[in-house]
Parts: C-alpha cells; structure tokens; sequence
C-alpha cells in the first residue's frame, strides 16, 4: 500500500480540531501531548495534569526548568495567568469527578464497546499503571489517538481486546492515521477517512465491522 | 474563556422547579446572600423556582437568607445537619406542619458525602452514626474489626457560592472561616455559580494560593460589599 | 441533701487540667467551650473547631466581632498565630481521622458501656445533630462534663442510654459535679470524688455500679 | 508546642524493621532526598530499618532517593502506580529477580486511599480500575447502574515529606507541583516528618494560605537549599 497515512502530528491536529475554547483537556503522556500545540486559532483550553496543575503551558528553554513545575510526563512546563496547584487527591476529583471535558490517550487497542487497553501490553516486564485507569472513568469525553494499525500491520481497532484492559466501554471518539471513528452502541461508526482510500481498504486494516451513518467525510490535514 | 457574569438576576437565571441547590455558608459565615436573594426576586416574580432541595450546613436563622427561602415556600426539603439557630421559627413551623421534609445528616458525613460528589466516589464507608437513629436503613460493614455505616455521594444541580476574590477562569479564595462548605460544593453542582468580593485579573491569585481551581467554577458575579447574614439578623432585617 | 457540688466552671477546669501541652482539642458547643478558658500556667492546647479554624482563641471585645470569623457555635472567636483556616471535609478529615487527641462534649446520658446520648432528647421537636456524631469516632480521647443527675434528680450515668444514642462505646472519661470516672471494660470505674460525699452517696445517684480500682482520689478544685 | 527538631538524624530516629514508610513526591518533584538520605545513612550504620514497605507514586529513579533505599536492599515491597522512570533499573532488576514485591495501584486510586487512611474512611468505591486486571479479587458493587470496586484506605507509620515553610506547631506550604502526595502523606501516618526549606516563626504564614495545617505534622527539619533528584539524576550521582 502507498497510502500516505497521517503523521503523528497530523493525528493530533486533527483531534486538536475538536476541542471547544475553554475546554478542560488532559493529555495523556507522550503522544497526546502533542495535540496541546495544535489549538485552532481563537481557542484556548485549560490543560490539566495529573500532578496538580491546572492551566499549564509549554517547555520552558532548556536550561531554564524547574523540576518543581513539571507535568505527569515528568517533564518541565510554564505557568499561564490564571493557573492553580492542587494536591494529588484534588486533582483526581477533577478527574474522576467528571471536571474534565476532554481526555485524550493513546491505545495499544480499542474495542467496538469502547474497551481501552494502553498500559500493559501483558505480564512480561515491570507493570506500570499511572492515572491512566483514572482518566478513562472522569472525562465527558475519552478519546483516543493513535495509528489505525500496528507496527506488523494487525488492527489496533478491534472487535474485543486481547491486551489487558485500562478500561471497560469508555471510548467514545478514535483519531487515527487513517480515519476518525465514533464508538456508538457497541459499534464503530466511521465518520471521516483520508479521501483517498476506500471503504474497503479501510475495513480490512480495522478488526470489526465499520458502520456507516450519513456521510462520511473527508480526513483533511494540512502538512505539519 | 471568561466566566464573569454581569448581573444577580442572570446568575440565577438557570436555576428550575425542582433543583437540588447546594448553598455555602456555615450559619451567615460564608453564605451568598446576594445569591440567595436574587433567586427570591426571581420566584416573587415568576414563581419559580419552587420544589427545591436545598443543601446547607443549617435551616435558615430570621427571615433572610435560606430562612426567607423557605418563608416563601420555595423549599421542599432541607438535608442539613443542624436545622437550628438563634431564630429558626421559619423552619421550625412549617417542619412541625409537615409542609417541608428534613434529611439530617452529620455534620461530617454532610461534608463528605458533598465531596464524595465531586470527586466521583459514589459511596463510602463511615464509622460516624453507626448504632445510632442516623444510620437507619443504611448497609453497614465491618473493617478491621470495626463497624461502619455505608453513605451516598450527594450531587446537586446547582450550587450557589460565597468567595473572596475570583478570576476570569473562576479561581477562587474565601475569607477566613466562610470557607467551610464553599470549595466542597463547588466540586459537586452540575452548574456553580460564585458570587466574590471582587474580581481580579487573570494571574491576580497566586497559583499556590487558590483554594477553589477554576475548573469547579461555572459563572462568577462581583457582589463587592456583601451582606453578612449574622448583621442582618441583629438588625431584625427581613427579606424581601 | 446539702452537698455542695462543682459548678460548671468547676467542673470544666478539672477536665483542663488532663489536657496535655500541645494537645489538639474539640469543645462541644455550649457548656465545653468553657474549659478553654482553664488551661493549666505553661501549657497551651491547640482548639479546633469544625467550621475549619485550628488555634484559634478567645471571643474578641463586643463590637469588633468579625462574623466570617466564628467557631462551632456561631461565636466570634480570634485568631492566634500559627492558625490555620481549611474546608470542612478536611476539617472533619482531622475529626474522624484520629487527629485529635481529645474532644469534651456535653451528654444527657453516658452508659458503662460508653454510648452517649447528648443530641436529641426524643421525637418531639426539630432534631439537630450538627458534629457530635463525627466527634465521638474520632479524638484518641472522648471525655464527657456534665451534671452528676438531670434537674429533676435521675442518674445521667446509667447502664443503658434510654434516650437516641450519639455513638456507641466511645466515651473513656466522665468528668461530673460530684466525680471523675473512667469507662473500662464495659463498667464505670470511680477515680476522684467529692471528699464530703461518701461512697454510698455517689453509689445513689449514679445509675450504674460504680467499681472501684485502687485508691479513689479526693477530687479539690479552686473556687472560680 | 514546638514541633522542630535540629538534625536529619533525630527526623528519621524512630523508624523501625519492617514500617510502612510513606514518601512524598511525584517522581523529584516534592522528594523529600535528604530525608530519605539520612534514612539509608542510619541503615547503613545500624542495618536499621529494613523490611520497609514504601509508598510513593514510583518506584526510584537512578541511584538516589527511593532507588538508593533499594539498592541497599532497605525496602521489601513498594506500593506505587507507576515503577518505571527514565532510569528504572535499580527496581526493575530486584523486581525481576523476585527479590521485591510490588501492589501496583491507579494513580488517582493511591491518591484517594491515602486521603481516606488520612480521614478515617476505611473504604470507599471507585470506578477506576473496575473490569480490569488490577480490581481482581476486590469487592464490586453497582450504584445507580453503574459498577465501582471498593478500595480500602491506605495507611503508615511514618511519613516522609518536603515542604517548603514550616512555622514551630507544623503548618506547611509547598512549592508549585511538588505539592502532590505531601499533604495527603502528612494526613495518613502516625507520624509525620518534614523536611522544610524554611522555618519561618509562629504567624509567619498566612492562616489562609496553609496547605497542611500542623495537627497533620509531627516534627519538622529546616534543610535549607534542599537537592532536587531531577538534578543529581542528570548529573548520574549515587547515594551514598
């Protein structure tokens, strides 16, 4: 296949795209971070991170961190006007509490019942969890971004998940390099694909069935 | 994104029949007056909102604030933990006349399960009321060897708040001991709306300094010179 | 019966004189609030009050009251230096929490058991139960002052709450007008009484047996 | 009441075999290093204390803090969420070999279990974790047709925090996001020992700008330009 799929970058502006000015978002680590340099023009959320800060800004100059102000990556941010610290137990009322408008994650696998697993990928190694487990139980929305399929070609979209779960029916929206897709009803409803791949194509990368309501658009990025 | 709101009438504007209002203030310490009164204004002129719940430390004391709430028949049902005060005649009456329901609640349990709401832990395990009146038809546990009463998150759909100083965002601060129930209901309404002393500007409040973040704020409205409940009632005020 | 028994002032400064320098104390509204003002020379508790102030001290002179500045009982109070204003779930976080390392409260009944009965006297009327239940689960130390008898005479003291209890087995200490005496095992056990009064005497008025272990202590207080 | 103590040495005195030892901190940010330091210091002179049981939100990183006391062979089991950092390997190793156990437990979980040791709520239920590996074995319940797991409080003997004032009966600040675990930490162990960055006298912190009041506090230690475990991290430094 010589399909031009989306970059990471691009994936993450595409699901910038969906976030209200004013919005509450928590980015997951690594990945999803990325979404927060995409902010249509206009809009402006309030990031939050799972270590007690609320209304964070970018990396400040290398050399200039301090590793007291730091985000759940462990890595250095700023302050905006208007931001807050809060201790660990407030700042998961935020998130459990359903403060949060959006959170966006990254997946090892999605199932069609909205199933997420993203923190384990089985028993080999040291376990690590986070406020991964947290996040998929507070957001109003959980979405994920992530490549349509695995380095080896296997669907990340699939019917059940076959990896440990993070969560159980909580994703409601994937972006992926190749499409945006809801999860509605325990299925998969495809909502827009990069135009120039088929239906066809796209349903024999995804391991569930692709439902179609209405139009589906097309996946337009701008080069990143 | 800017939270401010220009009036008390708009503040309370969204406010049904029906509603669940959790209300701050511990006594006249930390309570919206202002807030309180507007939603008056609003039913003497509409009648409504009516049917209320409302949430508070207390029952009202005189005839301002949540007393004169209920003097006005807007309120179906009290959950407090202390439906008493130097003047609690208003709900006193209509209590003894079976025209308003009562949930009594400890006072810590009231805090927490206010919490519990807000912090999406939708029941936990207490040992306060255990054997007692208060814990009737509740599940109770055993932990460790100690026995604990099982008790809900409360949620409401409004609360109606009293800070200190407030931003754009809706980070807030309180004045001393109003503090008490203010920042807990802040995090449990579906919509909060604050009235401050003043309002500052963005980065007007030292990010370490906030007690309520943003994020539990909906609508903030500048009531610079609030009434104090506890004066009001000493000058044998009445509302309206 | 001609005994001169304590006044309450009396009796809330033996209760004041078991509480240790630094220790974190809750006075019951009422009646308690008295025994701040009997702290022993070079010993300083620290009071609580569950609205959320710690350290906080005695009413300020008519006039200057300040009324978002109040205690439990909806009194003006004054601020010491190294006080502290919090929330009240984390005000009842140190109640509950076993922060505290006494709390004297009023009763209209203790049973041997150590139940307590001091928020409601029965169906009539407008209950109210404010912190009482949450302070009774909480202080390493529940200590009770009251009146040895009620008004018309009966025993406050007695094997079984009769009235609405406020917690079950949770009072070790009953300061009266006429005694001191411990809860223990399940009995009340008799430390300090009134010199003129002879054991049969108390015995009387008490609605419990009265155990005696070891030496019971003259109890002598200064005229307030 | 005074809560200071002069030395690194008297703070971590009273820790025995086998504790449960709280540590504050979100990876360095809030780490109480010289703390933990003088911990592996007294180990190291008396081979006391061992068999600990740590919690922290991770697991160490390099070879100071909380991966020295491992390296040592000081803790048996760590209760964290998240045991990998940019250099792991102190834990992963000793977690690979079978030679340290590990409760793995959400982030937002760890938080509210400490809260709850800290506020007396035996357990409580979450929807964190429900459907997954990590609430096997744990009670569910379902409240109003949702499903939660139950989760009990968390608890310690010590707690080992890093603040940044301190007055003489305990009252703390912290510093920007190395707030975190402290002040739950301080609410949770029987007692709470705080190195602070400054001890400022009695009245020299806003009585509203206290985070953790000092009834939550036990001792404090003034360690005045406090290491930060980013930095000796960066700079590969080993303790001792």
């Amino acid at each position: 296949m010589t399909l031009t799929k989306l970059s990471n970058a691009q994936i993450a502006w595409r699901a910038a795209q969906d976030i209200a000015d004013g919005a509450y978002v928590n980015l997951g680590i690594g990945f999803p971070e990325m979404v927060a340099k995409f902010q249509p023009p206009g809009r402006q959320a309030i990031f939050h991170t799972e270590n007690g800060v609320l209304d964070f800004g970018e990396a400040p100059p290398e050399g200039q961190e301090d590793w007291d102000l730091i985000n759940a990556g462990k890595k250095a941010v700023t302050l905006k006007p208007g931001s807050a610290f809060f201790h660990h137990a407030d700042s998961f009322a935020m998130v459990r509490g359903g403060h949060l408008d959006v959170a966006i994650l990254g997946a090892y696998q999605v199932a069609q019942t909205g199933d997420l697993a993203n923190w384990s990928t089985g028993p080999k190694g040291v376990p690590a969890v986070g406020g991964a487990m947290d996040l998929v139980h507070g957001a109003k929305r959980v979405a994920v971004i992530t490549e349509h399929v695995t380095k080896d070609g296997k669907p990340k979209l699939v019917e059940r998940c076959t990896l440990p779960l993070t969560g159980v029916g909580c994703v409601t929206r994937v972006y992926t390099s190749l499409a945006v897709i809801d999860i509605e009803g325990g299925r998969f409803v495809l909502r827009e694909k990069l135009p120039a791949l088929s239906l066809d194509e796209l349903q024999s990368l995804t391991g569930a069935a692709l439902l179609l309501q209405g139009d589906v658009g097309d996946l337009i990025v701008p080069e990143l | 994104m800017d939270k401010r709101i220009a009036t008390l009438a708009e503040a309370v504007a969204g406010i049904g029949d029906g509603a669940t209002v959790m209300i701050g203030g511990f006594g006249g310490s930390g309570a919206p007056i202002e807030l309180i009164h507007a939603l008056i204004d609003r039913f003497l002129a509409t009648g409504s909102p009516k049917d209320l719940t409302v949430i508070n430390n207390n029952a009202g004391n005189g005839h301002v604030g949540i007393a004169a709430m209920i003097e006005q028949g807007m309120v179906r049902k009290m959950i407090c933990s202390f439906p008493r005060s130097a003047d609690p005649r208003v709900f006193t009456e209509r209590y003894l006349a079976g025209q308003i329901a009562l949930e009594l609640v400890p006072q810590g349990t009231l805090a927490e399960r206010i919490r519990a709401g807000g912090a999406g832990i939708p029941a936990f395990y207490t040992p306060t009321s255990f054997g007692t009146d208060l814990a009737e038809g509740k599940p109770v546990a055993e932990f460790d060897g100690r026995s604990y009463v099982q008790e809900r998150w409360l949620k409401a759909d409004v609360a109606l708040i009293k800070a200190e100083l407030g931003d754009p965002h809706g980070n807030l601060t309180y004045r001393m001991a109003a503090r008490n129930f203010n920042p807990l209901m802040c995090m449990a309404a579906e919509r909060t709306v604050v009235q401050v002393s003043r309002i500052v500007p963005l980065g007007g409040i030292d990010p370490e300094a906030v007690v309520t973040p943003g994020i539990f704020v909906s609508a903030l409205v500048e009531v610079s010179e609030p009434q104090q409940e506890e004066l009001l009632n000493r000058a044998g005020a009445t509302y309206p």
